[in-house]
């Protein structure tokens, strides 16, 4: 499908995906629910379900009181090592924009770190959004990411 | 292979002090491949679901064995193990899939097999024109795979190396296998998997799952919401030492016992301070007549089934060495659930798995005892909440389903 | 050299590289070639011989029936595990524009995934492009991913 | 603070990060000092002192005669393996920018590849930058890069 | 050290049947290292093309003992083991280069060797004003580097640590040695280097460079356009047991064998189904007037030798532990090619190392067996093809090749 | 468990020569554990300035056994190996931190333990209505943590586990105990901290820090800028065998030792060549009257302290396998630091370090020896420079300490 947008758009998509993505590195996982509207669908989707159109996933949350449940429940409920992600989002693509929604595709890497000071590669996958404009700023009406690292390794508390 | 003197268990511990060797040995693992997962063990393989028509096949591990689970054109399930009778070679390569031919084809030098492990065809076993070829006396009936014995109960497959393994149904024992069935009562529906890798030891997952001592302790969210408290009504029930059933009613609670709980000002209680933005994570149906929210069915060594709620699953307990396992979720629902039952299954899955509210500490706590027992093998852990005795008891105050796990144990390895 | 190039002719190199990795990230390597002009010159080349000049490559295809003889052949001839990549592209730069020929590098890491579900560094290096307009459509004339990781792990099958 | 940048500064500011890395990247850095203004300020900090407020850098340039001083020694005097890094940089975002200064924010990671051919993930973190134009040309006033992984594997004799 | 009881081979087993345990054992794996690689083995060390000048060195390995081979200024090549005498460091940091002045200075404290390995320089010797040094007793002599014997073969640099190894010649064998230096013919020029890292154990590659058998049913690339077809006119050869020589014919063609490989109905034969978009790839040039097309000369342990169409390389093999080994391809034409024939070769390559539309399927193959073996240590492999004998034939439908491999091994493993 | 016969050191080499293999070995790393780190050995666990109030606790090990040193209420130190005496959990999951309560609860069933390790709170103990709960005769003082003996010598904090390790001062003898005392003359600010993980064996390391031989000679930006240099006036004190001090002033120039160092035409000396843009970096200030700018204490196993001009810091070496081994730097100042003295430290840290002008080729020099020494265990290096004693001497051409270090080692290990 053709490309039907201009720079000034593309920019500011790209600064969502990027300022998404640094809230989640700098822990500023409180303000990260405002990243989404109201009415959301967030994803966290393993690639052998979805190609074979299995529904289950590690994350799934229908609202955005559902994100702030997740955000909670890590920092008061949930038993887990310090651990810190460093996301790293390539070729951001829009796949198409109707004037309300804006279809984008993009590829991520999410390293982790915990006390032992080693990098790992944690997941990569690649997020299949829509971005739709709410009160005049570009929020995640969906945000799918669908991993293709399958081996979790211990655990999956904080959100991709 | 006997078991080596200095691998023998305290003369005193009994089930009640495991020393930490036990966690961090490579012999002690290599003797588990041979005594337990070779030995007289039935082995989750699949549900049935997942290999529903001829030619169907999954595979999977016994231990770290590697096995192809396979639904042959006569409709039966066999298994076999996945390596070529000619040079070694891994036969099946996908993860799970179909065999439209039901012939299974060895990519090195295209021997081929049957469902059942039969080898089948042998290219160029009488040579090309009239050179090479297999000697005379060469007879495929010799060459088949490794096979498995294979059983079917109630839309679970198992699988065994030994011919001496008991019937499935005296292996588990009565209560497991009540509550199997209570689960497997009518035709499911898988609807996904997830896969955990997990940088601990087996047996520390083994304990975990028939531990109700720390349910209420460790999983804060669990307890906060009141979807588990070893205050409420329920059972810890021991089948054949290893197998085990936890299981409680969220609805029930026993008043002092809360009270008692509540005196042992614990982290644990955040009731009040804490709310869902949300609460259609918790609105979920009473899908069971008996009113149980919640059971643990632990089926030693490798298979952990599950109701929480209105999630079900199945968790495969997959070794991989002395300080990691792979934890395998098959998550189901039933064939003729609503479209809304359905759903609330998807969203209460928020619960369960490697991200699960409830149970993403299991795999933390594993590593958490892996991290600490890399010395001082010869020192034990106290196992001795309700007792001594490797029993269960009408409450969910208790290790005895620990200690059960370690009678059992220490009889297979011979300790 | 100065960078003589239009934010939109920069945008439009971005897309092409970008299409480029999603197109072999999803397994769409029938339409792989099609990034390639006919006349073409894709190398996938060691660093380790092109410092001290050595012309092998992994894989040298110097026309589009090659490309789609090497995809023909990872469908139907060649053996080898189930894997994914997912490319992550990084910092292009215009090198030069003489308004016909586009010069263009960029850093890429490459993850491989098998079916053990871990999620490995399989390949990371630079791309040398040389991107002309064809039928007023961004193609590769030639295309050099020149890589660091000199241990190639098992085998290479799937494009870089 | 809103993002008061044209796309033309947005650009170019990309364009000194991904040259940055590059010259890095290809061995160039004899001609890395001239990213930075006369007076800077080059540091590469672990992110658990930073978060605690210490202030040990693992490198520590307060002039470009330091940061030269330092390619100098790299050159003839330290004793280390044959070594290439492979930047990959994500995501920058101009945080502010008051018509002299712009502040910017991006993540980063680095793969290092020694004799043996693996790649490894070497060292990820961000990078926060303060940009002056110097001479017409933009330049690095201060460049740190705060580093998740805090074990670093031999030794750090490359800049980051 | 002398073999384990635990690891002899099975008495009944010969060499048609090969215990899983030789693949996956760290002990045998130790065992390799002293009475393989340390033993009477030559090894591949370099082509002579790749350390041209006086000062050209390069760093590779025997076994996993790290070696580095040198030209001295003398113009004689030497190798000596890459650890410096006085604290154990490593001298050589790079790959191959040029010492200007034929030293070799370890860093650490700059004791200095020359190419032979002799120790020249012991900085602070006589120590400072009076103060320090080495003892008068130190005698340089008495501490040059571990050395290597050398032997330069037709440009092929070989190296033994064994003063029992036999010279070269009777070491690889008449047909060995014929068809190196086949190859060899002429001064040859060094194109590039690939490497791969196989997590295979190194001797299922040495089993896959000897089996005619695989490559006509693996390769399916290879067969279905008839570079390569066990019908073809070739032969199998064995010399001393495990080096072996394969080689074939395209242009000629049994048809009755043809007919035999059809009747198996293998998906091996494709042809028509698939055509080149570009046939350029396989328009070679006929460089061989004895019109052989294809030649494998395997020389046990650690090289391998090419010829394919016009592909020319040097396959060296680097066991790097029990399951993973390293494969070095260094690909070559020679020094008075066309630039034509230059050509050819480069866009040809596309047929052989890690992305070789032919080959890239062998080190998947030993991954494929190493996988599958992980236990059943005890059971065996079956090679029969052919017959039950360690010898080759006029024909390419054996494993006679690989069980010469098997003779061999056993006799120096003292199994 | 006594030292197998297999691992006895070579009769004849005494402290002059090291068989490879005792860095290469799982046996004797195992053997380690027990005998060094679980033995007779006072470890560094932490400066007191890093736990400085009630409740302060900072994790770290000694070996490779997970310990915690803690600050309790009563303003005493104390340390306790970080596993839970319930079933073996990891209790203090941060590197540091502040316990308010004083209180340290492991998560997985919340039993609580006090800054000494003693038990303070087991959920459940008494069971709930009457249920479970702990039996009668289970005593909390049977149950505490795993404890280890504290010291702290002058701000600088030991721990041992075991009872006969001699008091901190015999331990490290007369001059070791100076110098320490020597830095640790007033309160210290700790700066900061960073970790290097290196492929070497960690007795590599210790030779490094006792070896003068190399300074002059494998780091250039030292030696050619006089920072340090073996013609140095200087000390080179050994202690109790295994630990030493090396002591050196800039200032001074032995002119006689310097033209003898001239001779040798070393790499080392670039004077001249070589200029700094920017030479604020070596523009430090002279804060030890006793003129002295360059001291390593090196205390036998784990740590080495540091001056370097007006760089202080500690290392610690952690072991973690046969073949690798974490540094823990941790930069600290003096309380009373003027703030121009302050940035003079960490502009000077640049010489220190994983990125250290003059340290960073250290870590790489184990790595060397490392990668050389796979094969050939029963071959020693040669440590004579000097003489064959263990001994120190007046100058910093010699590797008497590291005699030193060998000798005490084959005493503590019963080679
Ligand atoms: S290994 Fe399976 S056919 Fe040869
Ligand atoms: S180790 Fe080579 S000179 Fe000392
Ligand atoms: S393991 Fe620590 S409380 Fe149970
Ligand atoms: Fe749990
Ligand atoms: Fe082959
Ligand atoms: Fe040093």
């Amino acid at each position: 499908m053709p490309n039907v947008t201009t720079p000034e758009l593309k920019s500011e998509v790209e600064d969502l995906l990027n300022a998404y993505a640094q809230c989640i590195d700098d822990d500023d996982l409180e303000n990260w629910p405002n990243f989404f509207t109201e009415q959301c669908l967030y994803r966290i989707i393993p690639r052998e379900n979805h190609e074979v159109g299995l529904p289950v996933a590690v994350i799934w949350c229908d609202s955005k009181g559902m994100l702030n449940d997740r955000v909670t429940a890590l920092r008061h409920a949930n038993v887990y090592q310090v651990q810190w992600y460093r996301h790293i989002i390539s070729n951001p693509r829009i796949l198409s924009f109707d004037g309300d929604e804006i279809h984008v595709q993009s590829n991520y890497a999410v390293f982790k770190t915990c006390n032992d000071g080693e990098s790992t590669v944690y997941n990569v996958g690649r997020y299949v959004d829509v971005i739709v404009r709410d009160n005049g700023i570009l929020k995640f009406k969906e945000r799918s990411a669908i991993y293709d690292t399958h081996k979790i390794t211990t655990l999956m508390v904080i959100p991709i | 292979m006997s078991t080596p003197e200095h691998l023998k268990w305290p003369a005193d511990a009994g089930c009640t002090a495991v020393p930490y060797s036990v966690f961090n040995s490579e012999e002690v693992y290599e003797l588990e491949q041979e005594k337990i997962y070779n030995g007289k063990t039935w082995n989750f393989l699949a549900a049935e679901a997942e290999i529903p028509d001829k030619g169907s096949f999954k595979s999977t591990y016994i231990g770290d064995t590697p096995v192809v689970v396979t639904r042959g054109q006569d409709d039966e399930i066999y298994a076999w193990v996945n390596r070529c009778a000619h040079r070694g070679a891994e036969i099946c390569r996908e993860r799970h899939g179909k065999s439209e031919d039901g012939v299974y084809t060895c990519v090195y030098h295209q021997w081929a097999y049957d469902a059942k492990g039969d080898l089948r065809g042998v290219p160029f076993q009488r040579g090309l024109a009239g050179k090479g070829g297999m000697p005379k006396d060469f007879d495929k009936k010799q060459h088949g795979l490794r096979t498995v014995r294979v059983v079917n109960y109630h839309g679970v497959v198992f699988g065994t190396f030994s011919d001496d393994t008991p019937d499935i149904e005296s292996y588990m024992g009565e209560d497991v296998s009540h509550h199997l069935k209570r689960i497997m009562n009518r035709p499911i529906e898988i609807l996904g998997t997830t896969r955990q890798y997990i940088a601990g030891n087996w047996k520390f997952y083994s304990e975990n799952t028939k531990d109700p001592y720390h349910a209420s302790l460790l999983h804060l969210f669990h307890a906060t919401f009141g979807l588990y408290r070893s205050s409420q009504k329920g059972e810890s029930i021991v089948n054949n030492d290893f197998h085990s059933i936890l299981w409680a009613s969220s609805g029930s609670e026993d008043k002092v016992a809360l009270d008692d709980m509540k005196k042992d000002k614990l982290r644990t209680l955040q009731t009040g301070e804490y709310e869902l933005h949300d609460p259609s994570l918790l609105k979920g149906q009473q899908e069971f007549d008996d009113g149980v929210t919640l059971v643990i069915l632990s089926l030693f060594p490798s298979l952990v089934m599950q109701q929480i709620q209105n999630t079900l699953a199945f968790r495969q307990i997959l070794p991989k060495g002395k300080d990691a396992f792979e934890l395998v979720w098959t998550y189901f629902g039933y064939k003729d659930d609503s479209e809304e039952l359905r759903n609330i299954r998807l969203k209460q899955f928020n619960l369960i798995g490697p991200g699960g509210l409830i149970s993403m500490e299991d795999g933390e706590s594993t590593e958490l005892c892996q991290k600490a027992i890399v010395r001082d093998g010869s020192r034990t852990n106290v196992i001795q909440m309700a007792g001594k005795e490797p029993v269960g008891d009408d409450h969910l105050v208790t290790e005895g389903l620990i200690r059960g796990l370690w009678k059992g144990y220490q009889d297979l390895m011979g300790f």
